[in-house]
């Protein structure tokens, strides 16, 4: 049993945070909201030469067909910076839909070309995930149904509440497969999109305890630090101990998406609701902590506020997974 | 125990023809669809025209004195129009700082001079206001104050800095407390000033969000004429702080709006498909349930007895005697409430949510006038609350403190 | 409009906390939870002398027909002062049942009696009130069904966590009347029994949050009082929010059992949800600021706590009356 | 990165073996109904019966060493011992004070002599110990102990109060600190005594729901000799402190309870009726996710590389380096989620709660093996959690200030 990261999982953690830092990540994201996405398309490009893109694709098409521990262990570190741009969809969703599906036309169209970054890919799953996000930037927007996959077309914009993701409604476009295996192989992505998003959601979560952590020792009030309050002291406690037990839900989950035991969506809802949370409670203690001056731009809380928001409720709602859990332990088993 | 002075929730027959004539007022006359805005042009002139056809039907300030454009009805009957204000859904009040923050201080502290040269402008939004509290290192610890006024021929001159100024890129005058000594509390002044003044700089604050509209105010010895000191120089804490619960409790957010807000929530929860799925349901009922605690409080305190200033339980071995702090009870009441209320709004349009339920949701669960945005706006907006006014934090230390009479530990 | 206590409910409180006070509640208590009620049936014959056993019966039967918002405040008294016995069930529950059922022989029968103080009643309400309490000491033992209404015979003894409730099974007796009429004034007793024991969750609450202040003020430690620490006085101006808001809608709910409108049900149902809320969180938090001598019976808090654990599920749990909230908010209607 | 180490949850063989070992002898010996109260004499007698059989099966203390009567396991088996040891509901541990605050101790800070004369009888619970922790006026500052302990010939003489003293009434010796000088923390000494010596009079505490076994414990001049003091003379707090959070985080409360105890709370839900009422499934469905939370956090502890210490985030603008003190944010953890799960349960049996569910509910919505006192008397118990070992507010500020990192306050 290993349900902690590795050396080389945290050094290719370590590394991408260097990167992302070095990045400059809040200007990307400012740019990428005003619809000028190259500079954001340049750091997707440096995560392909670190093999992010490439960690769900299988080797035969060029990837890494990594542990999804890699991919949370990725994930995380894009949530901690906010990366802007199709995280789950391109790097976890897509991949895992595509090899499932198993048509190896499909696989070589595309995966060699997410691996190396040469494109990245978004997708609607309706209703879980009813709008693309950053379909202008996507050359592979795809749409799956219940038991269809189609190419999307994409519609008109629509504003979310996190002014990086662009998104838009998505048509029909040409079928690509359909069958009972294109449901399963749905299920299996969205699983894996909804990993993902847990993923970024525990590292804004993150995110956002360090900042508050930060400023809260720093802004003075009364005389003294507003760190040193006890009301203060105990949010931020419980901010921190919902995050650190939502950590290992999410390495939980991975390995159930590893080894596929019937309880694997299980498992990823449990990650999913912990995550979201604790990502709702950090966000909302951030926001508090803070006071006024979390609600100005030049503070930086908005990237992680605004993503918290928008996808604690993507890729299933809390309350959908809560009753994937439920369903499936009234259904036997001790594990 | 006497039947003839029994509980009840009845009108009388002043009360009822009131709140049938501001529901047909508003039938007739609110917008109905939103108007722009507040922090645009267009918006701010829309919301303004807005307050002036109010004022001519003379219900901007209804419990106000007539001389000043009110009608000098009792709280009971303000808690009826705003009521029936936000059943209409009637337009944001774009004077709300001046109506609710600087116009209760005016009543107590103002000369007969300054209520009437400024409260009928006020009434009509002639004047439209802004506050002026909270400086970057001044936010929760109002008494850390650097803005200075000066003595200078005649009056005062403002320098310095404030933030968080709701309302200030396009309103006339703000208020705010300044400077004038050394002591923490006993060194400052209320002050009036003109934001279109020589020297007031106004830089618009870049938020989530986007619509609130703060500002930052900078003041480079800006001219204040001594007629426009509210109280005593050097009294600005104790006037600022004696009408911060003002109107017996009656707070800042009406109960009208939440109750008003709780009805759409249903609204929602009923269109948000499927229905034997209760678990939203409680969160929903609570909603309802707080709302209504909040009206039925609202009411006790409006109706309560002359002679009686005590909330709550007046016996008991803990004297829980509030007096003017328990309007502390009040806000950190309503504004957990408001946060709570638009959760599950959000809640209940799941993954539309972040685009506040517009336009393709399937299950038409946007709001019910087709204006999703309400309740992603609303959310932001309601995040507000638990900090601004005295954050929630010390707003239950004082509860513990001056309601509950624990004892005081340095701040 | 009037929502708050007249100058002669307010006497009418202070007349019963003296004379609850002067009467050592705990002792009573222990007593009667020992088997022992005959110090508590003084207690009771002293209840009945201020007329509050006889504030739901008619002038007719002898008693005051009062206001519902009298029976709220001597409730929230004898909740305040965990006074033991059939307190919804003979005060509020049973006068309501008989009036509402308008037979003459009953009424005559009982309600004088009950009135004087003469016997008390109890009854049961299967599944919301599915035991009786007090049955041995309750010359009248009822079991109200969807359309019948039974005396009731009292079988094996079962031990509640609150040691004062003498709780026994009951099984069915002699009927005394059946019909829809019947269903109806079960669902009137059911709502003044919910509203009773609403109202003794809220004295009892406010009891515990006063027994908290106290201790908070004068327990040391780390060299100084515990309600000089911020998170202790945090959690008790919670408390008190909670009693605050929960009181009003006691009396609304009593304003809706007096004029009957469409509403009434949904009124009593808030003031239950909210005053059961409201004191299970003074519950909790006077047991976390009291910490381990809460525990201990000489602190004097468990009649309290046990009340209360009690009584917060008892006549309709939270989730069914927050149900019949929402059946009525949907139902139209903008009250 | 690697697929050779890559994360899974895998037991290997050795583990295996011991989870099918510990089940079968389990399902073969533990008592199908539950022992009497352990606060009863009788209860005493077939608890201390209970553990002499678990030893000679030598699964009391599997993770301790051979020598003292255990098996020497990594922590993961003692984990999955904890699971198979609820999940098969066999009786609580009589000696739980021993084994898990005062045995770490020994290990740690014990002289070879102690260990060997006090740990194979404690594996045997032929001594069975209370612990003495609490005084009257020290309960969360439990610096401010007063029992004294004085110099005497070969020893030392303990006089004093102690209360809170669970298990006292029924066991053979006790351990507390005792002042032995002036000094807050640095005067205090760590020190074992026999319950049955002269000048130890035991009065058991009436307590809530009555079957706990707390007691005072009452000292007056009571020998005890220099080989019963642990670690050095007035070094007391530090040894007691250094274990606090023993076993890298592995606590007092193993996550094998309440993963059993969330099965049998969905158990609880599926008989308790309506399912198509979710309104108590999210509240299940917490829980359970909570239980779950903290077995892969404590398999995250117990299989962690043993050159690293930090737990949670490694990195970061904020050094989440929690080392010992990671142990609060478990006691937290824990004890919140044991008043959820029961409170849920409660919820669940509805009016049939205050009796614990059992006789006559027509659901039969009692425990599964008919036992419905386990969830009453459970909430009362878990109460205690966010109490006893150091309040949970005392934890919120240590993670505040040792792991967060946030400035010191005086306490």
């Amino acid at each position: 049993m290993i349900l902690t990261l590795s050396t080389e999982q945290e050094q290719f953690a370590t590394v991408l945070h260097t990167m992302l830092t070095e990045a400059d990540i809040p200007t990307v994201a400012q740019r990428w909201a005003a619809d000028d996405p190259s500079p954001g398309q340049l750091v997707w490009r440096q995560l392909a030469d670190l093999g992010v893109t490439g960690l769900a694709v299988p080797t035969r098409w060029g990837g890494l067909a990594a542990h999804p521990a890699d991919i949370v262990v990725a994930c995380e570190e894009l949530g901690h910076h906010a990366l802007p741009g199709p995280v789950a969809e391109s790097i976890a969703a897509i991949p895992t839909l595509l090899t499932a599906l198993g048509d190896d036309a499909l696989c070589e169209t595309w995966l060699p070309r997410l691996a190396t970054g040469e494109l990245v890919g978004t997708l609607t799953v309706p209703p879980h995930v009813p709008y693309a996000t950053d379909a202008d930037v996507a050359a592979l927007v795809l749409r799956a149904g219940a038991q269809t996959l189609r190419l999307g077309v994409p519609g008109a914009r629509l504003r979310s509440v996190d002014d990086t993701r662009r998104l838009t409604e998505v048509i029909d476009g040409a079928l690509l497969a359909d069958g009972p295996a294109v449901g399963s192989a749905v299920a299996h992505a969205l699983d894996a999109g909804a990993l993902a998003c847990a993923a970024q959601l525990l590292g804004a979560g993150h995110a956002l305890l360090e900042a508050s952590v930060r400023y809260a020792g720093q802004r003075t009030q009364f005389g003294r630090p507003v760190g040193q309050f006890q009301a203060v002291k105990h949010m931020l406690a419980d901010v921190a101990i919902g995050l650190e037990f939502a950590r290992p839900l999410l390495f939980a989950a991975a390995v159930a998406l590893a080894d596929q035991p019937p309880t694997a969506a299980r498992d990823v809802s449990a990650a999913k609701v912990a995550c979201a949370d604790a990502a709702r409670r950090a966000a909302r203690t951030a926001l508090q902590v803070h006071g006024a001056i979390g609600y100005a731009r030049e503070s930086g809380l908005d990237s992680w506020l605004t993503r918290i928001w928008a996808l604690v409720r993507a890729w299933g709602t809390q309350s959908w997974h809560r009753g994937r859990i439920m369903a499936a332990v009234t259904d036997g088993g001790r594990t | 125990m006497t039947q003839a002075s029994a509980m009840n929730l009845d009108l009388d027959d002043e009360a009822r023809t009131f709140r049938a004539e501001v529901r047909s007022w508003l039938t007739a006359n609110a917008p109905t669809a939103p108007l722009p805005p507040m922090d645009t042009a267009d918006g701010d002139a829309a919301h303004r025209a807005w307050e002036r056809h109010l004022a001519q039907a003379r219900l901007s300030v209804v419990s106000w004195p007539t001389a000043y454009g009110g009608r000098n009805v009792p709280p009971l009957h303000w808690l009826i129009f705003e009521e029936e204000y936000h059943l209409a859904r009637a337009p944001a009040r774009i004077n709300q700082n001046g109506l609710f923050l600087l116009a209760p201080t005016l009543f107590t502290h103002g000369t007969a001079e300054q209520r009437t040269r400024l409260l009928p402008r006020m009434a009509r939004a002639d004047d439209v206001w802004a506050q002026a509290w909270s400086e970057p290192d001044a936010g929760s610890d109002l008494a850390a104050i650097r803005s200075r006024a000066v003595r200078t021929d005649g009056g005062w001159l403002l320098s310095g800095q404030k933030t968080w100024s709701s309302r200030a890129a396009h309103a006339d005058r703000a208020f705010g407390l300044f400077r004038t000594g050394a002591d923490r509390h006993q060194g400052l002044t209320y002050l009036m000033f003109d934001l279109h003044a020589d020297g007031v700089t106004v830089r618009p604050i870049r938020q989530l969000g986007g619509a609130t509209g703060f500002a930052e105010i900078f003041l480079d010895r800006v001219f204040v004429p001594d007629a426009d000191v509210l109280g005593e120089v050097d009294q600005g804490w104790a006037v600022a702080m004696s009408t911060a619960g003002h109107e017996r409790g009656l707070s800042l957010r009406s109960p009208g709006r939440f109750t008003a807000a709780a009805q759409r929530l249903v609204r929602l929860w009923l269109r948000s498909g499927d229905q034997a799925d209760r678990s939203l349901r409680d969160r929903v009922v609570d909603v309802w349930i707080a709302a209504q605690a909040y009206r039925m409080h609202s009411y006790g305190t409006a109706t309560r007895r002359a002679d009686d200033h005590t909330p709550g339980q007046q016996r008991g071995p803990v004297a829980l005697s509030g007096g003017g702090h328990a309007a502390s009870m009040t806000k950190v009441y309503w504004s957990e409430l408001d946060v709570a209320l638009h959760e599950v709004a959000l809640d209940l349009l799941g993954p539309y949510a972040e685009t506040g339920g517009r336009r393709t949701d399937p299950a038409g669960r946007a709001d019910d006038d087709g204006s999703g945005d309400a309740w992603l706006d609303g959310y932001l907006f309601s995040l507000a609350g638990p900090i601004y006014a005295g954050t929630n934090e010390i707003q239950r230390t004082v509860i513990a403190e001056r309601v509950l009479g624990l004892p005081r530990d340095r701040r």
